[in-house]
């Protein structure tokens, strides 16, 4: 569903990402994981076209969409929730859903508000609610909520149990399961390692903009290098 | 201690370079003011020096708006205040028969004064509130100035011609370079009292406010002090730029010496240069003083404004290429010069604070 | 007496003017965080379309409203393609003075174009209008004016805050990022932004035209009251603008009766008592 | 005029000083073209012409040299006109300054002058103070607001006399040099004559409304109301008289926004009934010959008609012309004397004047206004009774009908 | 107001602290101490209150009721830079960092609280940045550093206040497992230096090893205070905010 080849992003001039290879079947929920500032969110951006890759491609849906801005690739169904949310904050959680099926017809956007809210029922409490008034958690799941609003082909996920209590961590997590059992696509970046290794099917190791490890999940999590060097054990 | 990780990563130090704006160097002050010092004698006819009075007064201004609009981050559309009483301050008091050297000093202090004074409450008020009060201020003191008897009203304040000499600051127009060298002393004074003001704690400490002031609160800086300096100090430079304007024309009226066309400008020829640059606000006067002359002069006579024409679309032109002002237009030319003469270092290089990539207002 | 309320009801009549002058001005703040210095300018190009519909076509300014709103907003479109869009991303300050340079530039444009010359529509349709209630009269024009303002901004504050598109351009405005991550492009939302208030701008120029003069300098008398209506009813709220030309033109019309010089220094002292005390304006947020 | 002597000597150049852009270059404009046609008329031979220096080509004391005119743009501002003084006298050299149009820079402009010893000669800036000043190198050739008061105050006091009630008078002005001076002008004069002012407005001059002024102006209810006003202002006042049906029984305005062809087709029908003061008529030219050969010329140059603008400035470019000439120099302080003792008279000019000749303060003795009244779209004389063809319509609004 | 300060034993003292925003009770009644020298953990589900409690603390936010007292000093309602120079350090959730500012710069403006002059504040800035490992980016533009990266300026930044009491907002999420165990040492540097600490933290794993005592907030009230292990056990909590006991 997505490769990438030979991705290379740098910010004015440094080096973020350096010929990343990478493959996301349908179906698969890959996760990406590596330290602080080895370029998972940077990935993503280019991934998502936030950010413009000075070399390689990005075939999703087997369309090159390399260079494409954002709005239109996310418009082709690979929809990423960003680092640290990036809510409407002035607008409402209901507002911020519809935002988020902007491109569906009206019925299709009710339809799926509707399944949203079975899948997060506090949201439907709180749907007058300016969204920049949530409790950090809250907001994950509006940024969530978002993203399923338009029936993502493929869902980037950035660091989506940052900042968020144990209890919501686990459930987002129980979330994200569901969410794939009914067929959704997902690349995940995360830093609980071990939440995020046992939910992927593969995962890549991700260092100093390099992929360095590849493979299934399990095989990882059982891996040396990474137990010594992420999970720190 | 140990470093983040055990990781190897691009080093942090290749992050582009020095956001850090330093402030000049002793050496580049000496460059900049020996060929100040020598314009006048190379370009010798008279208009050529009145392009550099009044670039160098203007030049004090925005040096002054700089302080707290650049530095300070505190966007000031009603400077004309200070200028305007730098101007009727030393105007009234040289009506009185007052040395003009005096009436200038006492009207520092008198426009510092004046601008804490308007910071005191304005400072509670955050970015274009901020903007948009201060010009209310100053356009209700405008207005008051302008109708109050008093301070000549509307039709202004002429000063008298006196003998000319140093001490009464009025020189012959035929050769103007006394006034040429009494506005560069006075821009010394100006920028060093600035660079004084910026070297140590409180250039850092209005820079952190600029940047985040709960942050800056958060380690110890009181805000709303270091912002009432910074104004008080500013006020006092851009009065000074008032005091010199008037000696100069002789003549003060509301618009002249309040209007918001003034403010405007002073803002504009810092952002022009290059704004929280500590040379940027001289460059920006010389070039807009300059621009407005000439355009003026060449294309004025036909009634049609095809100098404002000129005008602004330069402005825009320059803000599209270069939003850094042209101090970094200079500098990203000068800069592989200077490579080649092996003196790579550039100290006042500084781009925009590195944002994301995707267009945010 | 008499005099006070005519003063009062002239105030608020030509406070709706205000209101709707100030309404594109909030309209661009509060979607990009510009202060457009070249408002004025646009209220200008306005006025000059309604009136060259009216010398050229015989147009009455009531009926050139939407050839004024169309033109403005194509001008809108492009200020925003040719200058203001070229530099954001940039720091507030670099795109402030981009719209001053467009100020001067447009200030000169039309006096090259049209020479400094004050243009007239001399009597208008409105113009014979005239109600007398009690002993206040009530001039068509202004009636018309603050009509249409009102109207005006009502059909912008429901567009920005009651559809979906309105809803897209305020996405765009707060975070342009994650705005494309929905598919929306913030680029055409804020192009939209500047043609809508390039059309509230353009129909404010030609109700204009139903008393006020066009000229180079026209709209230097109503950009700075349109500044302080915007700053006191809160940056970017459409509602707080309204309520803010309409206070402002009270205090203007009360303080003309007894001080006549300082009406706008009253205007402005006012919004500076309330600033002072509620520092995010009237109807702000932030 | 003059022959074309013993070889052509070095042109003469005079700076002319005027808001060639911004609010008023409307009017600067016209000033320009009144002066470049007066060069026209001294450079070229017009034979017929009765007026000084219009037969024969250049200035004949300087064997013929031609005149230029340099001009210099001071955008209404007063220390800009000061600039450009310095710049157009050490930078081009010009022998003497004409300008400026606005008071405020006149003002500023000719204290540069005096400053650096060049003769300045302005023809359109009526504020009293401006030969108050003691200067020496000063001079005017227009009346001032005080000698045009008088005429006015004249005409109401005839008024009176043939029965129109005038009890008090009103003064609306312009918060600016213009309008403060011309008020107080007004305020003596006013004295003098033993009436009342019972309501002194001052406006905003960039105000968007005149509402509430005007309704202070009602409250009072004057039976002559003063105002002085340029342009944009005076349209304003117009059309704010009509929305709120109020007219005082006269309007007399001091020219400038009243004196603008742009008033006149700008308000139709609406301008009827205001009356102002002027120092050039043209239904005056049609009378005098030389004056109607200077209208139909300007009329044929710029396709517009000549206005009092520009009649003001083509005179004071005539006179220091004719002044340069007798002085047989370019020496400034020659000029100055030759300007002291210039005396041309009446019927040697194109104004409705006694002549030109400049008392020691430098303001031209000959000087004198008419009053107009806007009748059916144009300014048609009502005073003095001898130039004039038609009967004011009093109360204004009469003319409304 | 009034009231007898407390014994030296207390270096902060939560006296029935309230705050209150429009209908929302952000914090109420909380009270509990902090003794000198102690790693205090704060903890609690999203909107519990700690950020605001922080900010209190801090001066930031002033209390609908309650009192405050800091080091023998009723602190209450004081200005934050007041506090910051009574020795009250602390960090933001979301990184406000002086983004023109090059780290050093950063480090030396919070120093000049302590040291007046430019040289005393940049030798102090120099120790601070070693004590954090900011060494690496000291040039660097602060905007221009990744999260973790801010979060550690953040630290340094306080740090250089010379602050008597810490208060870290969340300064080690985000990171891999290997990397938090490095911030965790950090942290215990600092604490060993003689700097008391109260920190928000989600990450039990950080919490549970450094913390000598825990509060815990839910619905702005103290709902549990004790060891980590205590209150990990505590129902209350478990309900609350880990979902399961650990
Ligand atoms: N806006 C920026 N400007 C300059 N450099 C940047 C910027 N954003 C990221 N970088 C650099 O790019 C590299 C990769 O950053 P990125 O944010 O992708 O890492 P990450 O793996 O997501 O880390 P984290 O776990 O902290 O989110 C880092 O070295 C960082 O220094
Ligand atoms: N300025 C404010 N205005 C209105 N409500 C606020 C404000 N600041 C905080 N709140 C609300 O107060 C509650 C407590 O917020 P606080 O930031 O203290 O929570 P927290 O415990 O730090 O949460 P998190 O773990 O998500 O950071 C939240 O519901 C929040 O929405
Ligand atoms: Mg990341
Ligand atoms: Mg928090």
């Amino acid at each position: 569903m997505l490769t990438v080849r030979d991705l290379h992003v740098d910010y004015a001039g440094v080096v973020a990402l350096r010929g990343v290879d990478l493959r996301v079947g349908a179906g698969e929920l890959v996760a990406l994981v590596g330290a602080n500032g080895a370029g998972k969110s940077t990935l993503l951006a280019a991934v998502s076209g936030l950010h413009r890759p000075v070399r390689g491609t990005v075939t999703f849906l087997d369309e090159d969409v390399s260079g494409l801005p954002a709005y239109r690739i996310a418009r082709r169904g690979a929809v990423l929730v960003p680092e640290g949310r990036r809510l409407f904050g002035h607008q409402t959680v209901v507002q911020n859903l519809l935002l988020g099926g902007y491109h569906r017809t009206a019925a299709e956007r009710e339809a799926e508000l509707a399944r949203v809210y079975e899948l997060f029922p506090v949201l439907a409490e709180r749907s007058g609610q300016r969204a920049g008034t949530l409790s950090g958690g809250e907001q994950q799941m509006v940024a969530l909520g978002r993203a399923l609003m338009s029936r993502p082909k493929l869902l980037m996920l950035d660091e989506p149990s940052l900042g968020i209590s144990p209890k919501f961590t686990k459930m987002i997590f129980e979330v994200l399961a569901e969410i794939r059992r009914a067929g959704t696509t997902m690349l995940l970046v995360e830093q609980n390692l071990r939440a995020a290794l046992e939910l992927a099917d593969r995962a890549y190791v991700l260092q100093t903009g390099e992929v360095v490890m590849s493979g299934p999940a399990d095989e990882l999590a059982a891996s040396d290098e990474v137990r010594r060097s992420y999970l720190g054990l | 201690m140990s470093t983040p990780t055990v990781l190897d990563r691009p080093s942090p130090a290749r992050l582009p370079v020095a956001a850090a704006r330093r402030l000049p160097s002793w050496s580049t002050a000496v460059v900049i003011l020996a060929a100040l010092a020598a314009y006048p004698l190379v370009f010798a006819d008279s208009a050529a020096h009145n392009i550099g009075i009044l670039a160098l007064t203007f030049g004090i201004a925005a040096t002054g708006w700089n302080l707290l609009g650049g530095y300070a981050g505190q966007v000031s559309f009603g400077h004309a205040l200070y200028f305007g009483t730098g101007a009727y301050t030393t105007a009234l008091l040289v009506r009185q028969g007052w040395s003009p050297w005096l009436a200038i000093a006492l009207s520092l202090p008198l426009a510092a004064l004046l601008a804490a004074a308007v910071g005191w409450p304005c400072f509670r008020l955050r970015h274009h509130y901020y903007s948009i009060a201060t010009i209310a201020v100053a356009e209700i003191v405008f207005i008051l100035v302008t109708n109050l008897p008093g301070l000549g009203q509307a039709n202004g304040w002429e000063l008298p011609v006196v003998e000319q000499s140093l001490a009464n600051l009025q020189f012959s127009l035929l050769d103007k370079r006394p006034y040429y060298y009494v506005a560069l002393g006075f821009f010394c004074l100006a920028a060093l009292a600035v660079w004084l003001f910026l070297r140590g704690r409180a250039g850092n400490y209005v820079r952190a406010i600029r940047d985040d002031q709960e942050a800056a609160a958060a380690v110890g800086i009181d805000v709303h002090r270091y912002k009432l300096a910074a104004a008080a100090l500013s006020g006092a430079v851009t009065a000074l730029a008032g005091g010199y304007y008037v000696m100069y024309v002789l003549f003060v009226d509301p618009p002249s010496g309040l209007g918001l066309d003034l403010s405007v400008s002073f803002t504009l020829m810092a952002v022009l240069g290059g704004v929280g640059r500590f040379w940027g606000p001289l460059l920006g006067a010389w070039v807009l003083v300059f621009v407005q002359d000439v355009t003026r002069q060449e294309f004025s006579g036909s009634g049609r404004s095809i100098d404002l024409l000129l005008y602004g679309a330069l402005i825009v032109l320059v803000s599209i290429t270069e939003p850094g002002g042209l101090l970094a237009i200079g500098q990203r030319l000068w800069a592989p010069v200077a490579r080649r003469l092996g003196r790579g270092r550039n100290p006042e290089t500084d781009p925009e604070p590195a944002g994301s990539a995707e267009v945010k207002p | 007496m008499t005099d006070l309320l005519q003063s009062v009801v002239n105030g608020l009549l030509i406070g709706a003017v205000f209101a709707l002058v100030a309404v594109g001005l909030t309209l661009i703040y509060g979607v990009m965080d510009v202060i457009n210095f070249a408002h004025g300018e646009m209220v200008m190009l306005g006025m000059y379309t309604s009136f060259f519909a009216w010398s050229l076509l015989g147009l009455d300014p009531l009926l050139s409203i939407p050839l004024a709103g169309v033109s403005i907003a194509l001008t809108g479109a492009l200020m925003y393609f040719g200058a203001v869009g070229r530099v954001l991303g940039r720091s507030p300050l670099a795109q402030v003075i981009v719209t001053f340079g467009l100020q001067v530039f447009l200030r000169g444009l039309a006096q090259f174009l049209w020479t400094p010359n004050t243009r007239t529509v001399p009597r208008p349709w409105a113009a014979g209008l005239r109600w007398e209630i009690g002993p206040v009269v009530i001039g068509g024009p202004q009636v018309i004016m603050a009509v249409g303002a009102l109207l005006a901004t009502g059909a912008v504050a429901y567009f920005m805050n009651r559809t979906r598109l309105g809803g897209a351009v305020r996405a765009a405005g707060e975070d342009p990022a994650a705005a494309s991550l929905m598919g929306i492009d913030p680029r055409k939302m804020y192009a939209l932004c500047w043609v809508i208030a390039g059309l509230a701008t353009g129909v404010a120029g030609a109700l204009l035209m139903n008393s006020y003069s066009a000229s180079p300098t026209a709209g230097v008398s109503f950009v700075l009251m349109a500044f302080v209506v915007v700053a006191f009813g809160g940056f970017g709220s459409i509602t707080g603008a309204a309520l803010a030309g309409l206070l402002v033109g009270v205090a203007q019309g009360v303080v003309g009766l007894y001080a006549p010089s300082y009406t706008l220094a009253a205007a402005l002292a006012l919004y500076l008592v309330v600033v002072l005390v509620r520092p995010q304006g009237l109807l702000g947020t932030r | 005029g003059g022959s074309d002597g013993a070889g052509a000597t070095d042109e003469v150049k005079l700076a002319g000083l005027w808001p060639l852009s911004g609010p008023n270059a409307t009017q600067g404009t016209d000033v320009l073209h009144g002066a470049e046609l007066a060069v026209e008329i001294v450079n070229n031979d017009h034979p017929g012409l009765d007026l000084p220096l219009g037969p024969g080509k250049g200035l004949p004391g300087l064997g013929g040299a031609p005149v230029k005119l340099i001009t210099g743009d001071t955008q209404g501002k007063p220390e800009v006109g000061a600039g450009e003084v310095d710049r157009l006298v050490t930078g081009e050299k010009v022998a003497a300054v004409i300008g400026s149009y606005q008071s405020g820079v006149t003002l500023t402009a000719s204290q540069r002058a005096e400053r650096l010893g060049v003769p300045f000669v302005n023809e359109a800036s009526s504020s009293v103070a401006l030969t108050e000043r003691g200067l020496k190198w000063f001079f005017r050739t227009g009346p001032t607001d005080e000698t045009f008061a008088r005429s006015m105050f004249d005409y109401l006091k005839a008024r009176q006399a043939a029965g129109d009630q005038i009890r008090s008078v009103g003064v609306f002005h312009s918060n600016d040099q213009f309008g403060n001076d011309g008020a107080g002008v007004t305020e003596k004069v006013a004295a003098e004559a033993g009436l009342p002012v019972s309501v002194n407005v001052g406006f905003d001059p960039t105000a968007a409304d005149l509402g509430s002024q005007v309704a202070q102006v009602r409250s009072k209810s004057p039976d002559v109301l003063f105002v002085l006003a340029y342009t944009d202002a005076a349209i304003k006042l117009m059309k704010t008289l009509d929305q709120l049906d109020y007219y005082p029984p006269a309007l007399l305005a001091y020219g400038t926004g009243f004196a603008d062809p742009a008033f006149a087709t700008g308000l139709g029908a609406l301008a009827d009934g205001a009356s102002t003061r002027a120092a050039w008529s043209g239904e005056i030219a049609e009378k005098r010959p030389a004056a109607k050969t200077v209208a139909e010329l300007f009329q044929q140059r710029y396709g517009a008609p000549m206005t009092e603008n520009s009649a003001r400035a083509f005179t004071a470019v005539l006179a220091l012309a004719q002044a340069i000439d007798t002085a047989k120099s370019v020496e400034p302080a020659k000029i100055r004397d030759a300007l002291r003792g210039l005396d041309i008279p009446g019927d040697k000019t194109i104004m409705p004047w006694t002549g030109i000749r400049f008392d020691d303060k430098g303001q031209n003795t000959g000087a004198a206004g008419v009053v107009e009244q806007m009748i059916e779209g144009k300014y048609r004389v009502v005073f003095p009774a001898e130039l004039s063809s038609v009967q004011p319509i009093w109360p204004m609004n009469k003319a409304q009908q | 107001m009034t009231g007898t300060l407390s014994k030296t034993g207390t270096l902060l003292k939560i006296d029935n602290l309230s705050c209150r925003f429009g209908g929302l009770w952000a914090n109420r009644d909380v009270s509990f101490e902090v003794e000198p020298g102690a790693i205090v953990g704060l903890i609690g589900p999203n909107g519990a209150g700690k950020s605001t409690l922080f900010s209190m603390v801090a001066g930031a936010q002033r209390p609908t009721s309650g009192r405050l007292e800091f080091d023998g000093r009723d602190v209450t309602g004081w200005a934050p830079h007041r506090a910051a120079r009574a020795g009250v350090g602390r960090t933001f959730q979301l990184m406000r960092v002086f983004g023109s500012m090059s780290v050093l710069d950063n480090l030396s403006t919070a120093a000049f609280a302590r040291h007046p002059r430019l040289r005393d504040a940049r030798r102090r800035a120099g120790e601070v940045a070693e004590l954090t490992g900011l060494g690496p980016v000291l040039d660097s533009p602060a905007a221009s550093l990744t999260a973790a990266w801010k979060k550690r300026l953040e630290m340094g930044r306080a740090l250089a206040t010379e602050p008597k009491l810490l208060l870290l907002d969340e300064v080690l999420s985000g990171l891999t497992p290997t990397e938090a165990r490095e911030a965790v040492e950090i942290v215990r540097t600092i604490n060993r230096g003689g700097v008391t600490i109260l920190m928000v933290e989600h990450v039990m794993e950080v919490i549970m090893p450094l913390c000598h005592r825990v509060v815990v907030l839910h619905y702005g009230q103290k709902i549990s205070e004790g060891t980590p292990e205590q209150v990990a056990h505590d129902p209350t909590v478990v309900e609350a905010y880990l979902g399961k006991a650990l």
